[in-house]
């Protein structure tokens, strides 16, 4: 599975891209979240506050109960702000 | 229908006659640009990054909503990344239609999505380094509420 | 603010640009260009007419009220006048502002005033001769309300 | 008096502009248009259907009930058709 940081999540974390194995029991963005808390302090860092989280699956918004399968590109960052 | 996520500057005046060449029926042409603002007094540029593919994408989505609701004859969205200074033109909607009521709502409703919805991150160049500027509407972030949006 | 009337043609890149340029706080300019309809099939080209003096001083008057209504950093209008065939620019509307609702108010209120009250008067050439354009809303014309209107 | 015309008025009146001296006795934009009625067959035709014409005293909209003065600038039209 790829997972994207973007902004200030990937600066804590320290990479902007890994391409990671989730155990069978993650099947959603919130229990990936919750996986990748796990992995190291600088993700655990960047998902302290999941209220200031947002995510895409496969390029399209998408919230913390939406499934996950593998092969799946899922993108984590900040409230956008554009334009 | 024109979408451009690009480094480069662009040029609004060819954009706008680009909406309405050889289109005889086109009577209207709305189109909105925005620019950085000096805002903050510590901050001399910015950098704006964004989620190559995605950004693409869901604008080209919101391009197709806009047509769905208004009678539209054309569609051009440029959006730049990279590092603006002040001043600096940043993003491009311009909007072709017979009638400039649809024009302008489609106009607005495209930058409205530009700038609160498109996945886009500004960090401010400040004198104490770098600043990832936070969403305006702090409430809304701080609601916990992901994003959930099907265009 | 700007106002020209105007037989040239303009330049709607160049307006855009000299509403932001050498203002940092002007974050959103919008715009309109109205382009000659190719409608009927009869219809070669067209003659406006003005009231030269009014024209300029009532687009004035509504510049004013637009400043009134909304806060805006610079407003150009150019409307041409004389003869025209389908596709020419006629008429541009810019509004830079630091907010981009109130730009895009000013610019609709401006386009909408211009299409319905500035005394401009249109001369369609047709095969048969000239044919000068009734109102469209004819039911409004004929209801007899001669025009009063304090801008 | 200063009084101007636009479009088919001006093509049915003949000409584009006329400098008038109307009877004391007219005192508005209406006792004018009565008063203009009288002048010629061209007049007479562009008047006939006031319901059509509008106008304007010192390069502003006027109803037919505004007072008018020696030195004024009075312009008809039809209703217009711009931008």
């Amino acid at each position: 599975m790829k997972i994207l940081y973007f902004a200030w999540l990937r600066s804590r974390i320290g990479v902007g891209e890994e391409e990671l194995s989730p155990p069978p029991a993650v099947g959603t963005v919130g229990q990936l979240v919750d996986w990748l808390k796990t992995l190291s302090p600088g993700h655990a860092a960047a998902f302290a506050e999941t209220a200031l989280v947002r995510a895409a699956v496969n390029q399209d918004y998408a919230g913390l109960d939406h499934p996950l399968h593998p092969g799946d590109e899922v993108a984590f960052f900040p409230p956008v702000t554009g334009g | 229908m024109t979408v451009h996520v690009q480094r480069e500057d662009f040029d609004p005046g060819a954009e706008i006659a680009a909406l309405g060449a050889g289109r005889p029926d086109v009577g209207a042409v709305a189109s909105f640009v925005g620019l950085v603002r000096a805002e903050k007094d510590d901050v001399s540029a910015m950098t704006l990054e964004h989620y190559p593919g995605m950004t693409e994408r869901r604008i080209a989505a919101m391009e197709e909503e806009a047509r769905r609701r208004w009678p539209l004859d054309g569609v051009t969205v440029i959006h730049r990344y990279g590092r603006l200074v002040p001043g600096d033109r940043i993003v491009f909607v311009g909007v072709a239609s017979r009638h400039r009521a649809a024009a302008f709502a489609a106009c607005e409703f495209l930058i409205d999505w530009l700038k609160t919805r498109a996945p886009f991150w500004k960090l401010e160049e400040t004198t104490a380094g770098g600043r990832w500027v936070e969403a305006k509407d702090i409430d809304d972030a701080r609601a916990g509420r992901w994003e959930i949006e099907k265009p």
